[in-house]
């Protein structure tokens, strides 16, 4: 069980060769990365905060690795999610499954980001031209989360 | 009992966290949310559209008829956005 | 557009690092990495080596990347795949997807692994403790690229 | 016209590559298989049962029914099993 929230960066390949060393019963690896993404124009996004609730987030992202790992035989897993000001083209989660086999690993990471855009008690403020604004959560996101509602596919 | 605000709940009402004391007439979430709505108009703004505002009681998602006895802290804020 | 078939190991960090850089319209990356499994026991994997057909293979690759894209909105992808003798918890083959949405991201990269098993001109042969022996390909695998006929999801 | 063998069948026909004058009379995958199963007992071990046997002409996948009039490169080879 591997959950983290950090302020700092962090590096992808560094996380993947701490999770799959010296093991050799894993045959596929998946990563997520989020980003900042700036879309430029009228919708340029210069930074972005994010809040988040402490004590509650760490209980929420392990509550998630808990059930990826109940509906999927996975041999290891990590969620791991940033706060504090980032700028566009900074790393914000990362999600990594490893498993005997890639069908399993695609789908428990999947499953991780979509439930945690639900679940997680993070919240992002968007830096603009205009000013300051809250972002809004987004339908299709629980769309996304609904998907893995029942049993596992 | 501790009340946690987050994201533009917290900027509306104007702290992150506050004690109060619980009035006995207040069962549930959506009774809380009617309460601290008629204290200022910083609480009447975060609260207007309590349909808007998502609940967490002991660090657990929670819908508005979830009862508030005993409860240590309960947290509001809006849809989440992380990810 | 990037393919590459090599001998030597890869670095998953440093191929997201790569295709990343400098650019802040992307949302999501996607890596999955295949390693040389070794179930142990009856089982147990001393190495493998894997052929391959040149020439074919880059046409191969070239082919199902170009049908990733056409397929997905992807800002870049990567395949690459190794050949040569592995040892158990060895790097096989990597693809990572960059897009400014999640769900592409993890489509094509999924697409790409499931199309890449069935199409692309590689064979494994085992060093196990009764000998040698070919790899045969698994019914499962032309049922998981049979999951991509048709239009895209 | 080349001819390319890779993994077992090239262990069975005993090389990976060779270059063969077509007869006249070999039309298609098919009929090239049943004209190199004739040749010796390598070539007639690997393409025992055709059905294991995939092929690619000029470096494209291709059924067995596939014309080889003007190929310039044709292999043999069992299912691939990379990733």
């Amino acid at each position: 069980m591997v959950v983290r929230v950090q302020d700092e960066n962090f590096d992808i390949g560094a996380e993947i060769d701490a999770l799959r060393s010296g093991r050799t019963d894993i045959g596929a690896i998946v990563s997520f990365t989020g980003t900042v993404r700036d879309l430029g124009g009228e919708a340029h996004v210069a930074a972005m905060t994010l809040e988040h609730y402490p004590g509650m987030t760490e209980k929420a992202l392990e509550a998630l690795e808990a059930d990826a790992r109940a509906r999927w035989p996975l041999d290891d897993c990590l969620v791991l999610h940033r706060f504090g000001r980032l700028e566009p083209g900074d790393n914000i989660v990362l999600v990594v499954t490893l498993s005997a086999h890639r069908r399993a690993a695609f789908e428990a990471a999947e499953f991780l980001m979509d439930d945690l855009k639900t679940r997680a008690p993070f919240w992002k403020k968007e830096e603009t031209a205009d000013g300051t604004r809250w972002v809004e959560a987004r339908a299709s996101d629980d769309d996304a989360a609904a998907r893995w509602a029942g049993d596992a596919a | 009992m501790t009340l946690l605000y987050f994201a533009w709940v917290r900027e509306k009402v104007g702290t992150g966290s506050e004690t109060i004391d619980l009035p006995d007439d207040v069962r549930d979430v959506a009774g809380l949310i009617r309460w601290l709505s008629a204290r200022d108009e910083g609480y009447a703004a975060a609260f207007e559209k309590p349909e808007l505002i998502r609940v967490a009681v002991d660090q657990d998602h929670a819908p508005h008829d979830t009862p508030v006895a005993g409860a240590r802290e309960i947290a509001f804020f809006p849809p989440v956005t992380g990810g």
